[in-house]
């Protein structure tokens, strides 16, 4: 046994460095060439010199022939597998779908870009684990963390690297603690402080429970700004109850707790698998307060087989409106629903224009890939606070030298199974 | 038989020092490799990981292997472990400026937190047996992990704040600071971890745990594993070595916490690293190894830790795989057909199996 | 003084009146017999006397000292050792270490000492490896010190047990069954090396047997046990020459 | 008072899907002595199955669920041939691993098929709720019918080991496997019997779960699973009215731990009262106390 494994670990260990050591310095050596000539989509390609990948990459997208002297690498991060694996995937594909409509449209500046996406788990050591493979790969930029506690060890590491991060869904403060750092999603205290006005200034409840994860930063991120917001409201808390990742089956007693409570609004910071579950509780239990969630509930309409009549008149704020009659979002839309056959949600959404910001900050700032990361970084920095952004998770969006995104907050409601804009 | 006793200490001495140098091998080779700039920045990342899944496979090896109690508790060990050093670090970050001597106490800290808990779940605990044991230890690991998730602790010119609620129920005062945001966690831990550092600690590890097997204490837990009944019979206090090897285990497994805790700026409490996904990879890592094997633990979670990141180019594949290869490891290693197998045409008959006394601890 | 003195001794399992009134007297470096059918108590009065029941009624005494209330720790430094009637050894364990495990209240340093390695580990150390050769040796097992106890053949298990026991230093030794599963040869061997355990460590010994050989080859005393109670008991000689003893046997 | 009658109402709702999640776990453990930590993933392959039948293919649900239970007898079945049999000698120890590994290639299996999304499941349940106390009770159709299913499902199972001929085999197995073969008892086909059974139940309990609960993804099962097993060794895991009780103990300890001490703390309560209890009886509510022989 000892035997076998020892000789397992030497070969592991011999194929990790050589594998790797060929790719340190073989930027524009024999691997990336080869790469390069099949296609930009290499969404699917984690750039090892495995030959056997080009094969499986050319279904992703078409294949453009490639023009300059070398291309964008962009790396992508978020959960592919586990129980967040949702978010990730949406992601994945959301930054696919705008790579290959740059690429198409002749790249930026006329370079390719290639897309690099890997797994984190939702683990922030695993985060750091596919940042580092990504820059064994030769990242440039880094579109990613999707969840918020591995973007912050993420951010900690591209900070130390100097290379520029976007997030397209890393919502807690820390995520953009550092100077190269930006995101394209509100942040937690954004939200919950938003909504607290909302519901205050638009009078919808005088009551309002409050049910949220207490095991997830986003939600109680969310929460906590939305408490202290209501200070300043006219309405009031009347019951603040938690669910844990580890008890997420049953809400019956959160449920309960709101409807003794009486409250006339229900708050809901956290996402929509959770939600639809709680929404078939209230419908359980008969009780219909208004229902007010954040983006997280992007989605619920997607969830397949769901009964939409359950979250009928669910007002929530949204970055994006898969309904919408825009023309970005409509042709994002179809696209996504033809390759992957589902209805894209915020995370896609946040993803598909994390790739247009990128490029339109790289053309402002003349960036080239013969650049290296942190040079790249640098003149990003300063270039996001310069861009003004019309994307499919809204119009004129700049960047504060914060990282924070200044765009109009935007609260949707479901009406008979769509969603329509409210503000 | 005088010789006997002399061959008999250099092997159980030799065998220690091949694990030792087996790490410290593993260490010069990378520093070579790295000066060389051979490296990979995802294996220069996985170092300190690295570092920290040795130390706790070593460390429940001796709960598992050598106390012979199942535990699906030791990420419970490690959260305590690295909640106890990141606070120490974080509110100590302007008092100490030497991150070296900071983290030294950490460590220490850590430890003692990590063995006082061990205590704590050891004392009631250890009444029980088997697979009641284990679901009593995942219990435990459970609610620490519940527990540290609601926590909020801030800190100001008046002192200490801590609350079940939230931040804003702390009351600070405006200059104060948070340390633990509930399932946030803490944030900004200084990043003082480093594989020399790692290194070391698995070296203190098997030297304390290496030393503790091959002693009259060692000795005595072992007896307890083999035969509680008969170890009472020669008065052997079960009671008490079946705690100290807990309280070992735990204040090592603390050790390692403390480790994770300085090498990522987030420490947060997630299923995903404190839960009882964590307990069973770390216990993965000790029965591939072979439970009692202190060498195999360590061979076993550096090419179980490898393995997932080494697969990264399978992308959607990857977990699929690493769950055929882990299923393939065990039936291979410990069918009867597959031992047969190996027996007739493996390793060990080329180069010469050794019969009677057990070689490997 | 007899070295062991049991009065009145009882304990029930159940509605199972197990051992009922048992007496017995043990001289110091005595080789007694304890012995009756299958089913008869023997081995749950070793229990009784090493505390892994406790009795409901009756005394025991080692020396004076009261033995009742005790655990099997407690009982065990107090100078009570015993091997069992299905052999429990440290099976994962070399030779040797089975009986440095007996050594363990003897010879002792702290576990601080242990982990660094104080002078006093060795010097400890040195010393126990020496008094378990010694003890391995007066069994034939040194050869075998090296190998997993599990590893030996059936008769020499039994001797280990025998040598882990007295490692412990016991002022009596309950043997359970020694010569069980041993052909006419090793039953001959093993009553030398009771015997041989007896004069050399002046050792007292109190057996459970089925075995009338080794039984009336070395027991100086015995007592017979039948449903829980004591049927006879006196000299090796007069017992089992006792018509009740014989109609016991035989009647089963 | 109303409101506590409609927590504990609650509370043997959600522990009664516990309870019949339990039943499979403890049945395979009582038999086969493993714990099988991938039964909970074949819940959820079961419920996968009738989600695809029933609401994607659009068969009626009672078909739905036999091609389930179908569908897991014989997945139980290979993974027991595959993954557990090789590994009868080995130590219990490894078993458990390769069952952990065994639960990872099921979820991820699950993954490349259906995707990480959630799916809605459409319940199975046509019953409709029970209304008491006007209307200010509600004890849903699932509940019922989980409810009745446990207790048809025990009682079942314990007719059947106690007075079938593979039934007995199985009790023999469960006292003393080597013996059993002796005797000429079938222990391979025995232990596949078990796992048939188990895996059979655990299709039922996924339906049962996801009418509930009707929220579906490839990881839906592991926490269920796990929260199983607990309620498995509160009752005194290898004992099916023991896995009965533990279950809806269970669920209503959760259920009322979160309504009157803190929905924060709900996991840390469930658990520390799983200790407490074994701590007083260390082999379970039911369980029995297996007094070692010296």
């Amino acid at each position: 046994m000892k035997k076998i494994l020892s000789l397992c670990m030497a070969m592991a260990l011999v194929v990790s460095m050589t594998a790797c050591g060929s790719k340190d310095d073989g930027k524009a050596t024999t691997a990336a060439p080869a790469d390069n000539t099949t296609t930009a989509a290499a969404a699917e390609n984690d750039g090892t010199a495995a030959a056997g990948g080009e094969a499986t990459t050319a279904a992703a997208g078409e294949t453009v022939a490639f023009t300059g002297e070398g291309s964008f690498k962009i790396g992508g991060i978020g959960p592919t597998t586990g129980g967040a694996s949702a978010y990730g995937i949406a992601v994945q594909r959301g930054a696919q779908i705008a790579a290959d409509e740059i690429n198409a449209a002749g790249g930026i500046n006329g370079y390719m870009v290639e897309l690099n996406f890997q797994d984190d788990e939702h683990d922030p050591e695993k985060s750091v684990n596919a940042y580092n493979t990504l820059k064994d790969w030769g990242m440039q930029v880094l579109v990613g963390s999707v969840t918020s506690n591995p973007c912050i060890a993420v951010a900690e590491k591209s900070q130390a690297d100097n290379l520029f991060q976007l997030t397209p869904s890393g919502t807690a403060v820390d995520c953009v603690k550092y100077d190269n750092a930006f995101r394209m999603c509100f942040s937690d205290p954004n939200q919950g402080l938003e909504s607290a006005k909302y519901i205050g200034e638009n009078s919808l409840a005088t009551k309002v429970a409050v049910i949220y994860d207490s095991s997830d930063p986003y939600s109680v991120g969310i929460y906590e700004a939305f408490r202290a917001e209501a200070e300043n409201q006219s309405f009031e808390i009347v019951s603040a109850e938690a669910f844990t990742a580890d008890s997420k089956t049953d809400f019956s007693v959160q449920v309960q707790k709101s409807k003794d409570a009486q409250a006339d609004l229900l708050y809901m910071p956290f996402y929509y698998t959770e939600a639809s579950l709680v929404l078939q509780e209230c419908d359980k239990q008969s009780y219909k307060p208004v229902f007010f969630g954040v983006d997280g509930m992007d989605g619920i309409l997607s969830v397949e087989n769901f009964k939409v009549e359950l979250a009928n008149e669910l007002m929530y704020m949204a970055p994006f409106v898969a309904t919408s009659e825009d023309e970005q979002v409509k042709s994002f839309v179809t696209k996504y629903e033809t390759q992957f056959g589902e209805t894209p949600n915020q995370f896609a959404a946040d993803a598909y224009d994390c790739m247009y910001v990128v490029k339109a900050a790289i053309e402002k700032a003349g960036a080239t890939p013969d650049m290296d990361a942190s040079a790249i970084c640098d003149a990003l920095k300063t270039a996001m606070t310069e861009i003004s952004y019309d994307g499919i998770t809204g119009k004129e969006i700049s960047w504060e030298a914060t990282g924070e995104p200044n765009k109009a907050p935007m609260i949707v409601q479901i009406k008979d199974g769509v969603t329509v804009e409210l503000q | 038989m005088r010789q006997m006793k002399t061959k008999a200490l250099s092997k159980q001495t030799r065998n220690n020092l091949v694990t030792y140098g087996i790490v410290i091998a593993a260490y010069i080779a990378v520093e070579i490799l790295m000066r060389a700039g051979m490296v990979s920045s995802l294996l220069k990342g996985l170092l300190v990981p690295l570092c920290i899944y040795v130390i706790l496979a070593v460390s429940l090896n001796l709960t598992v292997g050598i106390l012979g109690e199942l535990s699906l508790g030791h990420a419970g060990f490690m959260c305590v472990g690295a909640f106890a050093g990141a606070i120490f670090s974080k509110c100590t970050m302007n008092a100490i400026p030497v991150a070296g001597l900071r983290f030294f106490l950490a460590l220490l800290i850590g430890a003692a937190f990590a063995a006082l808990a061990g205590i704590l779940v050891g004392i009631p605990v250890l009444r029980l047996k088997g697979d009641y044991l284990a679901i009593v230890t995942l219990a435990f690991g459970e609610i620490i992990k519940n527990v540290i998730n609601i926590i909020f602790l801030g800190r100001d010119s008046r002192g200490f704040h801590i609350s079940l609620k939230d931040a804003f129920d702390l009351g600070l005062e405006p200059e104060g600071e948070v340390i633990i945001k509930g399932p946030q966690g803490i944030t900004g831990t200084p990043n003082d971890s480093t594989f020399l550092i790692g290194i070391l600690l698995i070296l203190v590890t098997l030297f304390i745990v290496l030393n503790l097997i091959h002693s009259r204490t060692g000795r005595a837990i072992m007896s307890i594993r083999d035969n509680r009944i008969a170890a009472e019979s020669v008065g052997i206090n079960v009671t008490k070595y079946k705690l100290l090897a807990f309280t070992v285990s735990a204040s090592l497994a603390g050790v390692a916490g403390v480790l994770y805790a300085h090498n990522l700026s987030t420490l947060a409490a997630q299923p995903k690293n404190f839960g009882y996904n964590m307990s069973i990879m770390i216990l993965v890592f000790v029965v591939l190894g072979g439970i009692g094997n202190i060498r195999g633990s360590i061979i076993a979670a550096v090419v179980l830790t490898l393995l997932p990141e080494m697969l990264r180019s399978l992308n959607d594949y990857r977990m699929l795989i690493y769950a055929v290869v882990l299923i393939a490891v065990m039936i291979f290693s410990w069918s009867p057909k597959c031992r047969e197998f190996r027996e007739r045409y493996g390793l060990k008959r080329l180069l010469g199996s050794k019969k009677g006394a057990k070689e490997e601890v | 003084m007899a070295l062991l003195e049991v009065e009145s001794l009882g304990i029930s399992f159940g509605g199972l009146r197990a051992v009922d009134n048992f007496n017995i007297s043990v001289e110091k470096e005595q080789l007694y017999g304890l012995i009756g059918p299958n089913g008869a108590g023997k081995t749950t009065i070793f229990n009784l006397l090493t505390g892994v029941y406790k009795p409901d009624k009756g005394t025991i005494r080692l020396d004076g000292e009261n033995m009742v209330g005790k655990n099997t720790i407690d009982i065990n430094k107090a100078g009570i050792a015993r091997t069992f009637q299905n052999i429990r050894l440290f099976k994962d364990m070399s030779v040797i270490d089975n009986v440095k495990v007996g050594l363990h209240n003897h010879h002792s340093y702290s576990t601080l000492s242990a982990i660094f390695r104080f002078p006093s580990y060795y010097k400890v150390e040195k010393e126990i490896r020496e008094r378990a050769m010694e003890l391995l040796k007066v069994f034939g097992l040194e050869e075998e010190c090296d190998y997993l106890a599990s590893n030996l053949p059936y008769g020499k298990q039994r001797k280990l047990e025998i040598a882990r026991a007295l490692a412990t230093g016991p002022k009596l030794l309950l043997l359970d069954e020694p010569a069980a599963g041993m052909n006419p040869n090793e039953t001959g061997e093993l009553m030398d090396t009771i015997r041989f355990v007896r004069d050399n460590f002046h050792m007292t010994i109190l057996l459970i047997e089925h075995d009338m050989k080794l039984v009336s080859g070395i027991c100086e005393g015995l007592t017979v046990l039948n449903f829980g109670q004591v049927l006879a008991e006196g000299t090796t000689g007069e017992v089992l020459n006792n018509p009740e003893v014989i109609k016991a046997y035989l009647g089963e | 008072m109303m409101g506590f009658i409609s927590y504990l109402v609650n509370g043997i709702s959600l522990g009664s899907v516990y309870a019949l999640i339990a039943l499979g776990y403890t049945m395979v453990y009582g038999i086969a002595k493993m714990l099988n930590f991938a039964h909970g993933d074949v819940i959820m392959i079961g419920s996968y199955v009738v989600f695809s039948t029933v609401s994607t293919m659009g068969l009626p649900p009672a078909a739905g669920i036999l091609i389930s239970v179908a569908v897991c007898t014989v997945l139980g079945v290979v993974i027991e041939r595959i993954a557990y049999r090789p590994l009868r000698q080995a130590s219990k120890l490894v078993v458990l691993i390769t069952a952990i590994g065994v639960s990872y290639f099921l979820q991820n299996v699950a993954l490349l098929i259906y995707g990480a999304n959630t799916k809605s499941f459409t319940s199975v349940v046509t019953i409709p709720p029970l209304s008491l106390a006007g209307g200010a009770l509600i004890i849903s159709g699932e509940t019922i019918v989980t409810i009745l299913a446990c207790i048809v499902i025990m009682i079942v199972l314990t007719l059947f080991i106690r007075h079938s001929k593979p039934g007995r085999a199985m009790l023999a197995v469960s006292e003393d496997g080597g013996a059993a073969q002796l005797m000429g008892v079938n222990v391979d086909g025995t232990i596949a019997l078990t796992f048939a059974i188990g895996s059979a139940l655990a299709a039922v309990a996924g339906v049962l779960l996801c009418s509930s609960y009707p929220s579906l993804t490839p990881y839906t099962g592991a926490m269920p699973g796990i929260k199983a097993f607990v309620a498995a060794v509160f009752g005194g895991i290898g004992s099916i009215p023991g896995a009965f009780i533990g279950g809806i103990l269970l669920g209503i300890i959760e259920i009322l731990g979160k309504a009157y001490i803190s929905s924060q703390l709900a996991d840390a309560i469930v658990f520390a009262v799983l200790i407490v209890v074994l701590l007083v009886k260390p082999t379970g509510i039911l369980g029995r106390q297996i007094q070692e022989k010296v």
